[in-house]
């Protein structure tokens, strides 16, 4: 068709309102990007900035789980209001599909994110956390377009399969000329220099680890108690570096 | 009413045309409507009618386009009407397509062999067909 | 285009040659999918079975590391031949890619699918071992519209956040009565019984745990050692299950 | 050559087309080349009647039609052609593109924008056309 889709433009006026929009990707699977998105806008809000989170892994969605939160009904204004939880505005796909599986192909699925980045209404923000599925489709080609000033959070687990992986999405990004914020290792339990090497070499910064945590997931859907916990001391260290 | 963020769309997109058309002031402007979208019509001409004044396509006259929906699927092949299967489904259902089109593939299955994997040929989506 | 495509029916043809096809699977990522894949097939063909594996998460694929192989030139007869790794038969993508990024839209990704499995020449099979990505997109929905005798090994981590998403999963499977061998649980290193009583649940068949191995990378690159681990040990268990 | 796997595929598909057209003797094929797929010809042809040979395909002329590819930038909407870039390419890249036609998204760049995210529009794939 070559009729004018009114999406595109209207989700960069939209994203004019967000001053800061931050995508917590690393192309690899199971590192913590979900975990990492909650705690960052936890954390964020904590401190008193107007903080959005966008869970854009559709195929996956989990910061619903990890913040505790079940199925809502939305309210309409000006497109549909992002959840309000405590001052953290959060949408999820979770809010349309019942928690029910949402298998389609990439078209669809670039339908879908665009009808979300059009009629989810943030109004101003200071941050907006999009929490990233895996991968190197439509998603991360979505955002990549529509909105030129995403800075990335990427995180890495210390495996050298992570690692690989990750190393492609850098320089993906660094050849599209996009802000990369630095890497997050996340999971770590030994000393192992190799993500601090890798850095140096890719010319990234390093911001810094959270450990293994074994019990992580029994803090999940206590907000309080996550905005305390060991996660959020050690990610708000990492955090300062990029406030600035 | 989440027609009020689609006719906000809708008008950034008319304005924006008619500056790269070099329009000073616009009569009608064409829309296209996908079946899926289930756009309350009356709210949607409202909130353009709303969102209009004080520009230069106040008072324009509307002209919906509005598309049947059908979808064909990956597995069997099979073309299908859209309606047919919408009619089957729940309020909440049928809602939340409104909002996001592509939960069809949550609530519809291909009628002919059960799969989860077909697309839509056509109707989904709103379009800005023309301004004049 | 309504051209013919060959390659659909092409594709059938090269797989009724093929005995067993095993998907690893999970939609979610980072639960060790390339890990058992690889492990499943060196077992496999230890035990004296003509054995394929075959890489298709092309955004991320990990498989080829964890054997140790770079990159080769392969042969050409009927087609493209899968790199014989002593008397493993595997392809992967890397071997087209100069391991560079390779970012693309579904549709592309669904093309060059089709394309991978028209043109590797896997010959006679007893198990052709797929590694899936994560995700509900175009590799597994053409793998369900091609394949359909496809079975599916699920893999998943102690974790709540994998779990949700396997539960999707499986719900798609069933819903189209694909054949599921059952549920892996791996990097398990508490008693906790979340995945075993969601089994029950979902009447899949646990098929046992594997436990987490801290330095499991160090033996990644070195087949007969890998052959010969605690990995092994563990998983030749769960196999023995599916071998029947 | 895996170009008598691409043969063999055409020739099977031929083979189907012809049952369900109830032809007991086929006397052209018409084959649609995509200029990315940079096929060789005269291997192609050769294979193509090989396999052939014994069947009631044996002897069919082959009609090639070889359409120019056309890419699309998804980032910026610049439509380009694909020789041109592709000649760019080293010997290695360009039988990459010969086997995984998509891999032309690791080796080639949107001329005007240097996105990676383009489409093709046309000029990917071979298919059967016709057979008569
Ligand atoms: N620092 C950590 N320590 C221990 N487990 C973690 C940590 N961060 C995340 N996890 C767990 O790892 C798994 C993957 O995390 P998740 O945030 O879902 O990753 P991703 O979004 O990258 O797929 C989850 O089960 C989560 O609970
Ligand atoms: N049993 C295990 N114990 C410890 N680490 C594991 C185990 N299985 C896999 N891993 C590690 O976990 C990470 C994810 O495994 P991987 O096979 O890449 O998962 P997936 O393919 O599902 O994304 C890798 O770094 C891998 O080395
Ligand atoms: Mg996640
Ligand atoms: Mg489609
Ligand atoms: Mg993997
Ligand atoms: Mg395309
Ligand atoms: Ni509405
Ligand atoms: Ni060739
Ligand atoms: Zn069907
Ligand atoms: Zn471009």
């Amino acid at each position: 068709m070559n009729f004018l889709d009114p999406r595109v433009d209207y989700i960069k006026k939209r994203f004019e309102k967000i001053d800061r929009v931050i995508g917590v990707s690393s192309a690899k699977g199971g590192v913590g990007k979900s975990t990492i998105s909650v705690f960052t806008s936890l954390l964020l809000k904590q401190k008193g900035y107007k903080t959005g989170l966008l869970d854009l892994d559709i195929y996956g969605p989990s910061t619903h789980i990890i913040l505790g939160v079940g199925n809502k009904k939305l309210k309409e204004n000006f497109g549909v209001e992002p959840l309000d939880i405590d001052n953290l505005k959060f949408f999820s796909s979770i809010f349309f599909t019942d928690n029910k599986p949402f298998p389609m192909r990439g078209d669809e699925l670039s339908n879908a994110i665009l009808e979300i980045l059009t009629i989810v209404n943030w109004d101003e923000l200071d941050f907006l956390i999009i929490d990233m599925p895996p991968g190197f489709g439509e998603p991360t080609l979505d955002l990549l377009r529509l909105i030129k000033k995403i800075e990335f959070l990427i995180v890495t687990n210390p495996s050298i399969i992570s690692l690989e992986t990750v190393k492609k999405l850098i320089q993906t990004l660094n050849e599209g000329k996009y802000k990369i914020l630095g890497v997050i290792e996340n999971m770590k339990s030994t000393e192992d220099d190799l993500i601090i090497k890798s850095c140096k070499e890719l010319k990234i910064d390093y911001l810094g680890s959270i450990p293994y945590f074994y019990d992580i997931e029994a803090i999940f859907g206590n907000v309080d108690t996550m905005i305390e916990s060991n996660v959020s001391l050690y990610l708000d260290r990492i955090l300062n570096k990029i406030l600035t | 009413m989440h027609e009020w963020a689609l006719a906000d769309a809708i008008v950034n997109s008319s304005l924006k045309l008619a500056k790269d058309k070099g329009l000073s002031k616009v009569n009608e402007i064409f829309i296209r409507i996908g079946e899926v979208n289930n756009i309350d019509i009356d709210a949607f001409n409202f909130a353009l009618s709303e969102i209009m004044k004080g520009t230069i396509l106040e008072n324009s006259k509307i002209i919906f386009n509005e598309i049947q929906a059908n979808l064909k699927c990956n597995n069997c092949g099979f073309i299908f009407n859209y309606k047919n299967e919408f009619d089957k489904l729940s309020e909440d259902e049928k809602e939340s397509i409104h909002f996001i089109p592509e939960t069809v593939h949550i609530y519809i299955r291909c009628p002919n062999c059960g799969s989860i994997d077909f697309d839509f040929i056509e109707g989904r989506g709103i379009f800005l067909e023309d301004i004049k």
